[in-house]
């Protein structure tokens, strides 16, 4: 709907160039909101996000100064593999120590930012470190469709399924539903825990990738402050926080509509000032429709559920 | 259905008690002088001796002012933030609360306004801030941590659509002094008494008040609060109330101190807060935590900060130091209480085998 | 101490002199079992005698400090719930262990869903499979439906449900029947009774003499955390059992006694919610004990809840001494005297992470304050003044209730009511798994109260606890009230035959 | 730590006994631009015969470089060169280094000029600000719609650099057919930047040309248009890094743009720093200094040094430069 009225109001919206931008830039939140998804649903949280990513960027911007013939196959191998030691290091904390994942992941968003300061320190790479062939994956198309866009859909799809017709999949929502029981009941939680903060970390790193591919700079800073926007993504598209519920094509559509609000306000020419304004109450809007429809469906289970009092 | 027989307990039985080993019930001081708030105390006047005798220009009384001055927006608003999170919610609205207030005061204050008014004003503004917040969370029922990303946005915005890309910084010189006089020559800040005076408004509340008790009963278990007829609903709104004040309170002192309002103050400070919270020991889950432990929180990484700052380390040590601290702070007691079962099982065993000795 | 061993037969499942310590609390120091193939085996013994700690080690949940641990003779060692299950031990557990965003079907099928094509889950097997279950039950639950808002029973029914697919060797049930009523037990006893025979080894914990006695082949008794001993049940009378259970001799059934009746103190009068109860109205006198019967799932806890402000009623009127109450305020409730023991102890009755005082203070929180502040001394001095009047079984007062057995954490439910000093009292299930030396100590209470001039509305599935206790007996059926019945008059057939009748032929 | 404990009241005589303390804090750490301002400091405190120290916030907020100027108030640093975020922010926590003996060298961005001594200033700000314009109108061909991608809404150089750009463009007749659409912030992040640039082109479908005064912004403007339709039909000017900008001046997105050498900045302020400290100079206009190889420096009005005039890159001279 918001494209729609987008649209009208500004045709240049819809051009190519104009979905193409506006894909492109949602596929990197998309994917990390699937992989926040993931970890939603088990009822914790990664907040490190932004800085995984942050410290897998500047690694792939490394990696390609390094060593500059490098294959950008093995870049992103290494870099997704890079992100789920990141996550598993979450996981590990949070299943063996038994501890919030709030907590935890507060804890390494601010380490992994110290480290990646650390190791960048003032150096940046850019896109003219890279080559050319990894910068025009962010750009290249297949049948108009930006080529990491359709990965990003690739990604959705799988997940979707692992989540929805698998029982590692199904796992996942009954410990988030109750832990304590999915204890009880002999599900693998630890292990499916953990599962969940590397698929996190890998989906972190492979959005990191295409970060390096698509942006200019990696450095220090890359990713600083992603983390709530990943949350938000994932809310808005209707994972519940507290786990148990939700789903990965809800988590996509929350970070492209996320996305496209900012995008269409731009192409609105609404005030910049205005912009942040408007994204706060669209997340609001969101959930609270989110909430309105649940509880009408609570109200009409109780009432159909009902002998006829 | 068949017969029933209902029997009755003799009268006058004690009540036997299960096997139990000897207990070992702690002495009442014993349990203080080993809780984790005393841990955590202890933690810091580590530090600080450390800082005094092996950091130069540590052992002076300007530490204590700069010190100070920069946890104070943090000390404040993590005090009722820590009520927040004790009742199972989470207020990521506090840093954007500042920032709004800030960019009010200076327009307000730019256009004339008396400065008397545009405080009050200000003030007023945060409690609506946080009323909001409320209302979302409580009479809508949604999850705080969504609703206050969204208002994080939402204030933030604001602050940019009041302020925009402008700064005012010609407050009135008594006030912006005012926000970093000194108690004589302590070197203590005088503002801290204010921050005092809502530690304590927020410490015997949470501690020595039904509302208190309440509020731990509901953060373990909503509805079982529920069902001894507390209004957990009014109880929450008045929390994101006064966090909404007491950020606005935060807010003036922030743009006082720096002698500038404008829309960015204070960007990502919630976080810190949080962190500082967490670390005080307030448990993310709610019912667990306690005012002097969160004051220790944030002492203890103000602390650590300068100190760090004072030896030369680069933010970067800092900001891993904070965040391993915070780590080490939830995983330590699960390593402790998993050595203390270690032990216990050997015990156990150690009994076991002397009772089969016995017989 | 006699172990009768059925003949020849290796027992599936053994356990011999386990311990489990839980810190100080030594929940289990003897724990002796053996479940043979092909028996149904009753486990006994009095609230906190260690009886779901026993089945919790059997279910690899627990791992016990020392002891003998066998499955077909050969010794195992489980480490988590999987291990057991993988071994053909299915446990239906005290609490309900239902995951709330999941559907029914998933809930039973969960870990082991039916694959189809591609090794991807079959959601449409699954439901016909579900359904397939539930038509053997004879419950009519929805299998789509999500397990959230389901009522005790339903999940109950559930937990069976669930752990009969899985065909196990040894079904391990702790308190099955506890939220079940008449229908629904018999139903179930029915499955166990063809899963024995099938050769499965079946135990069971109860409170309920008249099951152990009706269903079981063999009887194991405990107490405080040991092994006392195992008959076979034609061997054996209530009398004996309940003797080794307490530790000390019984004495007789416990009396009602007779309190003067005055004036209504609680009136409701036409009170309705859309699609839960309608047209509900009655009075509770001064000194009266009306019983709430009816099958589970009548709609009686709704009224209750709705009475005490809990949940917010349509059409209707709740006055305590003539005053209307406040709607949907459970706090107005209190202030008028009302109390309400919930029928959910853990989730509604305590806050399990709180101490004992905490949980029996925790209703007096005004009352305790002087000039707004709260005296931790005379906080501290009520709740011991309350757990040594109720007898409740703890080493400290000031550790979590979560550490108490289950009648012990409602004696502490009870204290925290009986701390107000109500006027109207309205109890919930106030025995429901609760051993029978307790049950009385509550019988006597809730009759003191009564005897004190309280008036008492008692909710209660079981019919000789609402015949022994009750003056006057409502009977609800499908949301609406479809009799009155006077003590003098009351049969456990009257009582039923409301409960059960249909609405058409209501006169 | 390479502080050691001494009387932090120092007056201007001691300087001669130790050695001179000077300590660079830059608007945020770990900023290639910052680097290259910093190499230059370093080296002219190296001349110097001083001791260098980096410190500052990882953020460039307007408060967070006020512990750091404590700290290093305590630390009793003679000198303290400042990059300020916030011209106000930083006040009263540089007149307590002030009143604890410190000399206070603004650079790059200055501070209230009450609260300092003299101000490095890269150039006069209304150069950059013209040179920006003539550029753009020279590569739109005098006509059309711009608009501008600047940092932070709240950045202090940015805002006067386009204040003086919306004048120029409104009083300067040769400039009348321009029409100045839009102004947005990338806050100096390249991903905000590059989502901004995006936003123009897709918002003003007309747009002939941006103006981009901050070097995050331009390199990221420069990055989105490289890989669209708009590339070479859209012109981009502004303040950028040589070594970002090379290859988008080769492949032909970018034609020119302008800077002056960062590093000059650090290197006068040291000995600006320097000359404070023994006296040489006390900030009043006509007070001049050696600023080693760059040779005699006076202090102008409200006492700004200039370092030198800004330079065109371009794709004949690019290869020249290094930083
Ligand atoms: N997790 C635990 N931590 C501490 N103590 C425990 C724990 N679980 C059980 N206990 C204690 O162990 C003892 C035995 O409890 P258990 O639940 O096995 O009793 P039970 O026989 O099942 O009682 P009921 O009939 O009331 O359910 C009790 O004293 C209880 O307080
Ligand atoms: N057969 C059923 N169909 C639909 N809903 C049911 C059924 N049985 C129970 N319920 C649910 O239970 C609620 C009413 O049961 P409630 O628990 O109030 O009954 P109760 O008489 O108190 O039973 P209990 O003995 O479990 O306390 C209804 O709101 C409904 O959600
Ligand atoms: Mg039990
Ligand atoms: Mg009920």
């Amino acid at each position: 709907m918001l494209v729609v009225v987008t649209a009208t109001i500004n045709p240049l919206f819809l051009t190519p160039q104009g979905v193409k931008d506006l894909l492109l830039n949602a596929t990197i939140v998309v994917i990390l909101a699937i992989g926040q998804a993931l970890v939603i649903i088990t009822r914790n949280v990664d907040l490190s996000v932004g800085s995984i990513l942050g410290l897998v960027a500047f690694g792939t911007g490394t990696l390609f100064a390094v060593y500059p013939g490098i294959p950008i196959i093995l870049v992103f191998v290494i870099g997704m593999a890079f992100g789920a030691v990141l996550g598993a290091v979450n996981g590990l904390l949070v299943t063996i120590a038994k501890v919030p994942a709030l907590v935890i992941t507060l804890g390494t968003l601010y380490i992994y930012r110290g480290v990646n300061n650390a190791w960048a320190g003032g150096t940046q790479y850019f896109a003219g470190d890279r080559p050319r062939a990894f910068s025009s994956l962010s750009t290249d198309t297949i049948f108009g469709f930006p080529l990491i866009t359709l990965l990003a859909i690739a990604v959705v799809v799988g997940v979707a399924i692992v989540l929805a017709y698998t029982r590692a999949g199904r796992d996942l929502y009954a410990i988030g539903s109750d832990p304590a029981a999915a204890r009880l009941f002999g599900i693998p939680v630890t292990r499916r825990v953990l599962g969940a903060f590397v698929a996190s970390g890998v989906l972190a790193g492979l959005a990191a990738v295409l970060y390096a591919s698509r942006f200019n700079a990696v450095g220090a800073t890359t990713g600083t402050g992603l983390e709530l926007d990943v949350v938000a993504a994932a809310v808005v598209g209707g994972v519940a926080i507290f786990g148990g519920s939700g789903t990965v094509v809800g988590a996509a559509i929350g970070a492209l509509l996320l996305t496209t609000i900012t995008s269409a306000l731009t192409a609105l020419r609404v005030d910049k000032f205005w912009q942040q304004a408007i994204v706060g109450v669209l997340i609001i809007a969101a959930i609270s429709v989110d909430r309105l429809v649940s509880l009408n469906r609570a109200r009409k289970l109780r009432v159909s559920e009902a002998r006829n009092v | 259905m068949s017969e029933r027989t209902i029997v009755r307990s003799g009268e006058g039985v004690p009540a036997t008690t299960a096997g139990t080993l000897p207990v070992r019930v702690r002495s009442r001081w014993t349990r203080i002088l080993l809780s984790r708030d005393a841990v955590m105390f202890y933690a810091l006047i580590a530090v600080v001796v450390y800082a005094y005798t092996q950091v130069p220009y540590f052992a002076s009384t300007q530490t204590v002012g700069f010190l100070l001055l920069d946890v104070i927006p943090i000390l404040l608003i993590a005090m009722p933030m820590a009520l927040v999170i004790i009742t199972g919610e989470i207020d990521l609205s506090v840093a954007s609360t500042v920032g709004l207030t800030s960019a009010v005061m200076g327009v307000l204050f730019q256009a004339g306004v008396p400065i008397g008014v545009v405080l009050v004003l200000c003030l007023l503004l945060g409690t609506v801030l946080g009323a909001v917040n409320g209302f979302l969370v409580t009479a809508l029922g949604l999850p705080s941590l969504a609703v206050t990303i969204g208002t994080l946005a939402l204030y933030r915005g604001f602050a940019l659509v009041v302020i925009g890309d402008n700064a005012v910084a010609n407050f009135p010189q008594e006030l912006t002094r005012f926000s970093t006089s000194k108690l004589g020559d302590t070197g203590i800040p005088v503002v801290m008494l204010l921050v005092l005076a809502v530690a304590l408004v927020f410490g015997v509340l949470l501690h020595f008040t039904p509302f208190g008790r309440a509020l731990v009963a509901l953060g373990f278990n909503k509805e079982a609060a529920a069902f001894v007829g507390i209004r957990v609903g009014r109880a929450k709104f008045w929390l994101f109330v006064s966090t909404g004040l007491v950020s606005s309170l935060a807010g003036i002192f922030w743009t006082l101190r720096y002698s500038s309002a404008r829309s960015d103050n204070a960007t990502g400070i919630e976080l810190a807060v949080i962190a500082a919270v967490l670390l005080g020991g307030v448990s993310i889950f709610g019912g667990t935590g306690s005012i002097p432990g969160v004051i220790i929180g944030v002492l203890l990484i103000g602390t650590i900060n300068y100190t760090l700052r004072l030896a030369r380390f680069s933010d970067v040590v800092l900001s891993i130091v904070t965040g391993a601290l915070l780590i080490a702070s939830v995983v330590a007691p699960s390593i402790a209480e998993w050595a203390r079962g270690r032990l216990h099982a050997r015990r156990t065993a150690r009994l076991e085998l002397q009772r089969a000795a016995a017989q | 101490m006699t172990t009768p061993t059925l003949a020849d037969d290796i027992p599936v499942l053994e356990l011999h002199h386990a311990s489990k310590a839980f810190g100080a609390v030594v929940a289990l120091s003897d724990g002796t079992i053996e479940i043979l193939p092909g028996e149904i085996h009753a486990l006994v013994g009095e609230n906190g005698a260690g009886k779901s700690t026993l089945i919790k080690v059997l279910a690899g949940v627990h791992r016990p400090d020392s002891g003998d641990f066998r499955l077909d003779g050969k010794p195992v060692s489980f480490g988590t719930p999987a291990d057991s299950k993988a071994a053909g031990i299915s446990v239906i557990y005290q609490e309900p262990t239902l995951f709330p965003d999941l559907t029914v079907a998933e809930n039973i099928y969960i870990g082991r869903q039916p694959r189809g094509r591609g090794g991807l889950i079959s959601r449409s097997t699954m439901r016909a499979e579900a359904t397939k279950l539930f038509a053997t039950l004879g419950v009519p639950i929805d299998p789509e439906r999500i397990a959230a808002g389901l009522s005790i029973a339903d999940q109950q029914i559930i937990e069976i449900a669930k752990a009969i697919s899985l065909d196990a060797r040894v079904l391990i049930m702790d308190e099955p029947t506890a939220a079940l009523s008449g229908v629904e037990v018999e139903r179930l006893f029915g499955v166990a009774r063809s899963l024995r025979d099938r050769g499965a080894g079946i135990l069971f914990i109860s409170h309920r003499f008249d099951e152990v006695f009706g269903l079981s082949d063999r009887i194991t008794v405990m107490r405080d955390g040991a092994f006392i001993a195992t008959h076979t049940t034609g061997s054996v009378t209530v009398d004996a059992i309940v003797r080794e259970m307490v530790g000390r001799d019984i004495s007789a059934l416990f009396p009602k006694e007779e309190a003067v009746i005055g004036d209504p103190v609680l009136s409701v009068r036409g009170l309705g919610r859309a699609g839960v109860f309608s047209d509900i109205s009655f009075d509770v006198r001064a000194g009266e004990i009306v019983g709430l019967a009816g099958l589970v799932g009548a709609g009686r806890t709704e009224v209750a809840r709705a009475i005490f402000g809990i949940d917010r009623y349509d059409a209707g009127s709740v006055e305590v001494n003539g005053v209307p109450l406040r709607p949907h305020d459970p706090q107005s409730a209190i202030t008028a005297g009302l109390g309400l023991v919930p029928e959910d102890r853990r989730k509604q009755g305590l806050v399990m992470e709180l101490s004992v005082t905490r949980n029996a203070t925790l209703t007096l929180r005004t009352a305790l304050a002087r000039f707004g502040l709260i005296s931790g001394a005379r906080e501290h001095a009520l709740g011991e003044d309350w757990s040594r009047r109720l007898q409740v079984k703890t080493a400290s007062p000031d550790l979590p209730v979560a550490t108490l057995s289950g009648g012990n954490q409602q004696k502490v439910v009870l204290a925290k009511w009986l701390a107000t000093d109500p006027q109207v009292l309205i109890v919930d299930e106030p025995t429901r798994g609760i051993d029978i030396g307790t049950k009385a100590e509550v019988h006597r209470l809730i009759s003191d109260l009564a005897g004190r001039g309280i008036a008492v509305l008692m909710i209660s599935s079981e019919l000789p606890e609402v015949l022994g206790m009750a003056d006057r007996i409502l009977v609800m059926r499908e949301g609406r009230l479809t009799a009155t019945i006077d003590r003098t008059d009351a049969t456990a057939e009257r009582v039923m035959f409301a409960a059960t009748e249909t609405l058409e032929s209501t006169p | 730590a390479a502080a050691t404990p001494g009387d932090s009241g120092g007056s201007d005589g001691d300087g001669a006994t130790e050695a001179l303390s000077i300590a660079f804090l830059p608007k945020q750490l770990n900023n290639p631009y910052t680097d290259v301002v910093l190499s230059g400091g370093k080296a002219g405190t190296e001349e110097i015969g001083g001791e260098y120290s980096v410190v500052g916030p990882l953020e460039a907020s307007a408060s967070s470089q006020v512990s750091f100027i404590n700290t290093l108030t305590q630390q009793g640093t003679k000198v303290i060169v400042i990059a300020a975020n916030d011209p106000d922010a930083v006040g009263p926590a540089l007149e307590e280094a002030r009143a604890a003996g410190a000399k206070i060298v603004a650079f790059d961005s200055d501070t209230n000029p009450d609260y300092r001594d003299v101000f490095i200033s890269q150039v006069v700000s209304k150069d950059v600000a013209l040179i920006q314009v003539e550029q753009i109108a020279e590569q739109i061909g005098g006509s059309g719609e711009i608009a501008i991608l600047s940092a932070t809404a709240n950045a202090t150089n940015q805002n006067e650099w386009i204040k003086f750009i919306e004048e120029e463009l409104a009083s300067n007749p040769e400039y009348a057919d321009i029409t100045l659409v839009a102004k947005v912030y990338g806050d100096d992040d390249d991903a905000k930047s590059f989502q901004e640039a995006q936003g123009l082109l897709s918002a003003y479908p007309n747009l002939k040309g941006i103006i981009s005064p901050t070097t995050v912004g331009i390199a990221a403007t420069a990055r989105y248009l490289s890989t669209t339709d708009f590339k070479g039909k859209v012109a981009l000017v502004g303040l950028g890094l040589p070594n970002e900008m090379r290859e988008f001046v080769k492949d032909g997105t970018v034609k020119e743009f302008a800077l002056w050498d960062p590093a000059q900045l650090g290197y006068v302020a040291a000995f600006a720093g320097q000359a404070l400290v023994d006296g040489t100079i006390t900030g009043a206009v006509g007070d001049t200094f050696m600023a080693g190889e760059l040779g005699e420096k006076e202090v102008g009005e409200g006492g700004i040094v200039i370092v030198g005039p800004p330079t065109r890159f371009n794709a004949d001279n690019i290869d020249d430069y290094d930083f």
